[in-house]
């Protein structure tokens, strides 16, 4: 008992640190970071409780994918850079959602903590935990039998999602402002020079001058947008 | 993580020196003329020379030296492999610079050491100018055995501690000047089962 | 010392779970604000397993197997639009997001 | 209802050990503390001799002499690169994030460690036995850990191994390693999917996450190479030198490209965790096939039932088939050239994933065949039949979006 | 002309007025090619275009079967005797450009030596002729200071950007730097 | 000789001074916009400039590319070269001509004896005097040995690029056979100052046939591992077919020699189409790709090397008897027995060796076909011992201006592979 006792508390301070980490921290690799003490903590947590698949599922599916995923989105944009949090995005947010946090927490602690050590409900007897029968085996039995209209529905979804994320992300044409990179070919070079008088002030230092400094890049943008 | 920050002379320089101590520094030592992984630096002909060195007929890998790093950060040894012009000079210094110590340098060929016999406006006339050397291995370019022998001598420089010493006594590389090995090597020689 | 039992786990979630709100709440990056909702719907998975073990019902293990996939779902789609958006503006956040109206 | 409570989670992580099925007493820990130490010892020694040994075959190959001044044979040439990248100065670059640069290294090294928990090195799988030995009294299988989930712990840790390498290099904060790093991600993340379909094929055949029966039902030689045909194999090897990152696709340190790759940036003692991790990892994946395809430790023992046949025999045939794939994986890099970014992609997602997909279908429906007692051969002409006209269908697509994008491309390129 | 002559401007003046001298007082009719004076160097045809006659003659020797232009490089004359194997016509001036064509399909070449003065040296490039002379030029200019006008990329090639002096003008020096040997008092 | 015309090579040379593959950003600016270790504002997706090399693995030696990258497809690129450049040309002003091949040699370190040969060339047709014919065929046998380890060192580095390792070892192995060779005959197996103006600095050593044909017979069957290790390994097929593709009108617009040219199909051998030496005197193929990809520069290079083993077979046999060197006393020094006998032949000596022999006053240009196109040499002479202006015309150097249209539209890994076939030796670039 007294291992159980630590390994929860142990578990559970990762947890809340982790996401605590997530809400704090400005740099969104660390966010990520800590989103994944959390839901390996979350995983633990998953395993004390007897449902194995669902911790291997967590890692796998949360850590190996879905947080590489948030990862390599993050290293893609390169909006790897801190985010200022001083500025409040709208007068009032955060102390309103400071706010309704202390009342969804006290709201649901005061709940559960009335009740004492019981959990309400029924026991169930469709689909008990039969503990001679290993969980994953209990859970295939579920998933494929009684809710096998769900799980066809799901991996319908799934495609429908890798669908959408592949439309969304694919590369339009105009992804790339080409007045932003004045691309001038050789020959439209030579005669630009040719017909500016100023000969010193040399085309190629033009091309390079103007590519790419990010503030211009982002106004130009906005002013497409608008 | 590692245990040493800024190696200037030699491993544990600082600790009160006991048996103990003193077998570590050994040991430290052996490991560090044993595994002496070299930068890929090759400017000029020399570097086809350093090559051939890691080819099959010289064999490198025996002093565990085939482990060329392309990232500096990584490497140990910088063989300057050639002659080293008035633009590649800042670079090799910011190579140089990029190594982690303890780090050596071996200047290859007499155009990497004194220019050569370029003596003129486009090369940095000796590269000691820029980095400190250890070990100048003469000839133009110097074969592989002259090369081997500038490594074993350099390995036996530090597994004896000798190139500290030098180092402090000149307070730029430890600067052994060798001979050029003029091996014959027309005999037919195949290394391995073939 | 105190017994582990249920109400444990059903706090932790109930913590967790609040400081996803908060997040999703606060904070203005895009990237973050999903983060947060992972945040939440972990803490609800976890109560989901709580109430499986205390009950006796493995139909509160699969029912956390379909939110994992459906969040897997919303991580591909909701990150394919960050993309998009990124793409177009450097450095977007959450309230730039209205200017897509229209 | 605790000690219930801790009793199944127990019996949860560690399966069908029988070491932990009774009363958990100090001979337990004592079993599981040695079992823990000589993975971690027999790891990190496998792991020196490893480096040797590449070093030496691929030498040799080349018609040299390879490393022989460190020691008798350069065997301790590993212990000196070792000593003498911890005893080298190390680095922070300047516009790294300290906390993750720290971290990545341990990211990378741990899970390799972890993985080799579920192999088991050893133990008789003959005669009805399932592998079960006696240490100190106690009965346990010559594996850290056996639990229900086995495989899928596996597929987890190597999930988890692309974080060492996206943080390395995201966190050095230079152009190269960042690169490294991203097409690192890709690459694993897509080689993860074919190796879980490969995967698959075994679990079917084995009807167990647990490695301890699925090396027990490979017993008498019914390895699954041939049980699940060969191409999950087949598949499976290179989706693992693929998530290794060792050559032909070693793309992500790529020296002539992207110069070290996610390690650019790294010295001393944290980059030879990376050089730690990449062999270990070399070494635990051949543990796995090994475990999945070849039988484990399973061979003839020759009716010893003694220590012999308990231990040295098995632990001789599980090494004896590590060691030709630690050959194989030696060969590619010694021959092999690298693979080209977009090659590796295309590889992963319109060969490998697909075939393994396919082959697990084609396993499902001879299956689900002799299950039902239909014809077994009408059912697999059928399935195959099938199999082909979705093959087609994916070349056909495959070609028609190449022709689309050529076309899209082609009044780009300005006449 | 003796090899132990210093180079010096003086020379090369005086060699420019001599070639003048001779040139007033015969007056010959120039031998020409292609429009251009030609001369002949050890069996190779050499053309000598004006700056002007220049691009239009590649030009045309383009269309001729001259497709591709091996080789440009400079030359400077300063401090050269008088006979410069010049045909008559041809002032000779400090700089020249030379320009080697080659022809695949007589496989022949032809050089041509373009005279330019150090006053203005400046010449039309070839670059939308001949791409191949990207390179080239830059060299010319990076070693000698001849500006090709209307090249795309006219910036040193080989020396750093901030090098100051073109270092293969004759009036550049070598840059020797006295041996030293070790433990000797004196430079050497 | 192919179906070239004028209208296609302009077409194609109007393309290629339009498209905009040369990226012309000066290299300082290349260097403030980025550098080994420069930010990443601009993220992935987006455009960015990227600086490879001077000291890159894989950029054979100290060549540095700038590139404009989109993702990992490089839209523009701009090769910066000049880090090796070591004032050869000037230092050729200062050296006699006799001294001028221990000069040139240090170009194209890959192949040295083309450069002696094609200065000594230049000053021979210079001073006028022809090479006696057993002179002459030891310059050919060496170069086409030359020719030989040339292509085996490309065989090894583009192996190495394309990450097999093995082939790097394997080409060294192959090379080092022939440089034995070399070190028989020349003394150094590098920069051999060998091949000078008048002929040969010494005669074969005695039993060099036995030696060759040991290097014969073992090169042929080292080619075909080749063949299993590379040429027929899917692999290497796809990482090269199909990338890096020029064709012919490009080429000669671009000014490219050898293989780059030949593998586009127009075949251009100055040793079958302008042969100096005895070229016309042997039997040999020119070897032509057609797809003008790296693949085809990779095969033709190993095709050459068969060419050069089937010249020099035929060299063995046709070698004929006679002088070395032209035995005129104003160009050779005397044989070194004689200085010791004779006060006169030491004073020659002495003479021939500080001061040098004086050139006749003129200008010339000679080329001939190193491994890596047309090698020329233009030299002025003043009438004095010394040229008045030695001008080197390197393969690689203009062949390197091929490499933006090359690398246009391909990926990061293709840039290797084609810098690779370029095969592109700094030394002869930068001089």
């Amino acid at each position: 008992m007294r291992v159980e006792m630590f390994t929860f508390l142990l578990t559970a301070a990762i947890c809340l640190a982790g996401s605590a980490g997530v809400v704090l921290l400005r740099n969104p690799v660390h966010n990520a970071l800590s989103l994944v003490a959390t839901l390996f903590g979350v995983a633990v947590l998953f395993i004390q409780q007897g449902a194995y698949f669902l911790a291997a599922i967590q890692v796998i599916v949360y850590a190996g994918a879905i947080v590489i995923l948030f990862l390599f989105v993050i290293m893609l944009l390169g909006v790897d850079k801190a985010e200022g949090l001083d500025r409040d995005p709208i007068l009032g947010q955060r102390p309103a959602a400071i706010a309704a946090a202390v009342a969804i927490l006290g709201l649901s602690l005061t709940a559960l903590l009335s009740v004492g050590s019981r959990v309400t409900g029924q026991a169930s007897t469709l689909a008990a935990i039969d503990g001679s029968e290993p969980n994953i085996n209990a859970l295939a039995k579920v998933l494929f039998t009684d809710y096998v209209f769900a799980f066809e529905i799901t991996s319908v979804l799934l495609t429908v999602a890798v669908v959408g994320a592949v439309v969304l992300s694919r590369k339009a044409g105009s992804a790339i402002d080409v007045a932003e990179f004045p691309e001038g070919t050789t020959a439209d070079l030579l005669q630009a020079k040719h017909d500016a008088a100023a000969v010193e002030e040399d085309v190629p230092e033009e091309v390079a001058t103007e590519d790419e400094t990010p503030e211009g890049e982002a106004e130009t943008t906005e002013e497409a947008l608008r | 993580m590692g245990i040493v920050a800024n190696v200037q002379a030699d491993g544990l320089a600082g600790l009160e020196h006991n048996f103990l101590t003193g077998r570590v520094e050994d040991l430290i030592r052996w490991a560090r003329s044993h595994s002496s992984w070299p930068a890929t630096f090759g400017l000029a002909c020399c570097a086809i020379e350093m090559m051939a060195t890691g080819g099959p007929h010289y064999d490198l890998a025996r002093f565990g030296m085939e482990v060329f790093r392309a990232s500096p950060r990584q490497a140990d040894i910088m063989i300057v492999a050639g002659r080293v012009s008035q633009k590649m000079a800042p670079v090799l210094r910011q190579i140089y610079d990029q190594m982690m110590e303890p780090k050596w340098v071996i200047s290859m060929g007499v155009c990497a050491s004194s220019g050569g016999m370029f003596n003129n406006y486009a090369l940095v006339q000796g590269v000691d100018t820029i980095v400190p050397v250890d070990v100048y291995a003469p000839g133009c370019p110097p074969g592989p055995e002259t090369l081997l022998q500038a490594i074993v001598t350099l390995h036996e420089l530090i597994e004896t501690g000798e190139i500290m010493r030098r180092r402090e006594v000149t307070g730029a590389g430890a600067g052994v000047h060798l001979d050029e090995l003029q091996l014959p090597t027309s005999s037919a020689l195949t290394i391995g089962t073939r | 010392m105190l017994a582990l039992n249920e109400t444990w786990y059903l706090v932790l979630a109930a913590m967790i779970f609040t400081i996803g709100a908060v997040g999703l709440l606060t904070r203005k990056n895009p990237l973050v604000m999903f983060m947060c909702v992972e945040l939440m719907l972990n803490a609800v998975n976890l109560t989901f397993v709580t109430f499986s073990k205390a009950l006796d019902d493995i139909a509160g293990q699969a029912i956390v197997f379909f939110v994992m996939v459906v969040a897997a779902a919303e991580v591909v789609v909701g990150l394919g639009i960050i993309v998009a958006i990124m793409r177009r503006r450097q450095g977007a956040n959450a309230d730039d997001i209205s200017l897509m109206r229209g | 209802m605790t000690s219930t409570l801790q009793s199944h989670v127990i019996a949860g992580m560690l399966a069908n050990d029988p070491l932990l099925s009774g009363e958990v007493g100090l001979t337990t820990l004592l079993v599981v503390l040695i079992k823990v130490v000589v993975a971690f010892v027999g790891l990190l020694l496998s792991v020196i001799l490893m480096v040797w040994f590449e070093r030496k075959v691929i030498a040799d190959m080349q018609n040299r002499f390879g490393p022989n001044r460190a020691g008798p044979f350069g065997l301790f040439q590993t212990i000196a690169d070792g000593m003498k990248l911890i005893f080298k100065e190390d680095l922070m670059p300047e516009r790294a994030d300290p906390f993750v640069f720290k971290l990545a290294p341990f990211l990378s090294l741990v899970p390799a460690f972890l993985t080799f928990a579920i192999v088991p090195i050893a133990g008789s799988f003959n005669d009805g036995l399932d592998g079960v030995v006696t240490i100190l009294g106690q009965q346990t299988f010559m594996q850290v850990a056996d639990p229900q989930i086995g495989i899928l712990l596996f597929l987890a840790m190597s999930s988890l191994a692309v974080y060492g390498i996206m943080l390395a290099g995201w966190a050095s904060g230079s152009k190269y390693p960042l690169l490294g790093s991203v097409r690192a991600t890709a690459q694993m993340v897509s080689y993860e999917a074919a190796l879980g379909l490969a995967l698959a094929s075994v679990l079917l055949i084995a009807g167990s996450l647990s490695t301890n029966a699925i090396v027990n039902g490979q017993a008498g030689f019914r390895w699954n190479v041939w049980m699940t045909g060969l191409v999950p194999f087949v598949i499976f090897t290179i989706a693992a030198t693929a998530e290794l990152n060792r050559p032909p696709f070693d793309l992500v340190e790529a020296e002539q490209e992207l110069v070290g790759g996610f390690h650019t940036e790294y010295s001393s003692f944290r980059f030879a965790m990376f050089f730690l991790a990449e062999f270990l990892n070399t070494v635990t994946m051949s543990a796995i096939i090994v475990t999945l395809f070849f039988g484990g430790p399973s061979g003839p023992t020759f009716g010893l039932t003694n220590w012999v046949g308990v231990y040295i025999l098995p632990f001789f045939w599980f090494f004896l088939k590590l060691l030709v794939f630690l050959c194989m994986f030696v060969l590619f890099r010694a021959t092999l050239p690298r693979f080209r970014y977009d090659q590796v992609m295309d590889l992963g997602w319109k060969l490998l994933i697909p075939a393994s997909l396919g082959w697990f279908l084609l396993l499902v429906a001879v299956r689900v065949g002799s299950d039902q007692g239909w014809n077994l051969v009408a059912t697999g002409l059928a399935a195959v039949a099938g199999l082909l006209a979705g093959a087609f269908l994916l070349i056909l697509s495959i070609r028609a979006s190449a022709a689309k994008r050529a076309a899209v491309s082609l009044p780009g390129e300005g006449t | 002309m003796s090899d132990a002559e210093t180079p010096s401007i003086d020379d090369a003046e005086l060699a420019e007025e001599s070639v003048e001298e001779v040139l007033e007082e015969e007056l010959p009719q120039p031998e020409l090619l292609h429009g251009v004076p030609v001369s002949e160097s050890r069996g190779q045809v050499v053309l000598h275009p004006s700056r002007d006659e220049y691009v239009a003659l590649v030009s045309s020797l383009r269309e001729l079967g001259y497709w591709m232009c091996v080789d440009l490089c400079g030359v400077d004359y300063l401090g050269y005797g008088p006979n410069r194997n010049l045909p008559a016509g041809v002032a000779p001036e400090r700089f020249e450009v030379v320009v080697g064509l080659l022809s695949h399909s007589d496989r022949s070449r032809i050089r041509l030596r373009v005279q330019i003065p150090e006053s203005d040296p400046e010449l039309a490039t070839l670059f939308l002729i001949h791409p191949s002379v990207e390179n080239p030029e830059r060299e010319v200019f990076d070693m000698f200071g001849i500006r090709f006008d209307g090249h795309p990329d006219m910036t040193r090639i080989l020396m750093p950007d901030e090098w100051v002096g073109h270092p293969l003008r004759k009036d550049y020096e070598l840059g020797r730097i006295p041996v030293q040997f070790k433990g000797a008092s004196t430079a050497r | 000789m192919t179906s070239t015309d004028l209208t296609t090579l302009n077409s194609a040379r109007d393309r290629l001074t339009s498209d905009g593959s040369v990226l012309r950003l000066s290299e300082t600016e290349a260097e403030q916009k980025s550098g080994y270790q420069a930010p990443t504002e601009e993220g992935l997706g987006e455009r960015m400039i990227m600086n490879m090399g001077p000291q890159h693995p894989s950029t054979h030696g100290v060549l540095r590319l700038v590139l404009e990258m989109d993702g990992e497809t490089i839209t523009r690129s701009k090769p910066v070269i000049g880090y090796l450049h070591t004032g050869m040309e000037k230092t050729g002003e200062e050296l006699t001509y006799l001294q001028g091949a221990t000069n040139v040699t240090r170009m194209d370190y890959a192949a040295p004896l083309f450069n002696e040969l094609v200065f000594s060339l230049a000053v021979e047709e210079l001073l006028g005097i022809e090479v006696p014919d057993r002179g002459q065929w030891i310059r050919m046998l060496m170069s086409e040995l030359n020719r030989m380890s040339s292509h085996l060192l490309f065989m090894a580095t583009n192996g190495m690029d394309l990450g097999a390792v093995g082939m790097m070892l394997y080409g060294w192995r192959e090379r080092e056979e022939v440089l034995r060779f070399f070190e028989a005959v020349t003394g150094l197996r590098m920069n051999h100052n060998y091949i000078r103006p008048g002929g040969v600095a010494a005669d074969l050593p005695d039993g060099w046939e036995e030696e060759l044909s040991a290097i014969l017979d073992i090169i042929p069957d080292r080619l075909a591992e080749f063949d299993l290790l590379m040429t027929g390994q899917p692999i290497w097929r796809d990482r090269l077919q199909g990338v890096g593709v020029i064709t012919a009108e490009e080429a000669l617009s671009l000014g490219a020699t050898g293989p780059i040219l030949r593998s586009t199909g127009y075949a251009w051998d100055l040793r079958r189409d302008q042969p100096y030496l005895k070229y016309d005197q042997v039997e040999f193929d020119v070897i032509a790709g057609s797809f003008g990809d790296c693949f085809d520069r990779y095969s033709i290079r190993l095709a050459e090397i068969r060419e050069s083993m089937r010249i020099v077979r035929q060299i063995i046999e046709k070698m004929p008897e006679g002088d070395y060197r032209v035995q005129d006393k104003k160009v050779t020094p005397p044989p070194r027995a004689r200085i010791d006998e004779s006060m006169e032949a030491l004073i020659h000596h002495f003479k021939i060796f500080t001061e040098g022999f004086k050139v006749p006053e003129g200008e010339v240009y000679v080329a001939v076909e190193s491994p890596r196109g047309e090698l020329g040499c233009y030299i002025v002479s003043d009438g004095s011992s010394k040229p008045f202006r030695m001008h080197i015309r390197g393969p690689s150097f203009v062949n390197l201006q091929t490499l933006p249209h090359l690398m246009k539209d391909s990926f990061l890994a293709d840039t290797v592979a084609i810098i690779s076939s370029v095969d592109p030796i700094m030394g002869e670039i930068d001089r």
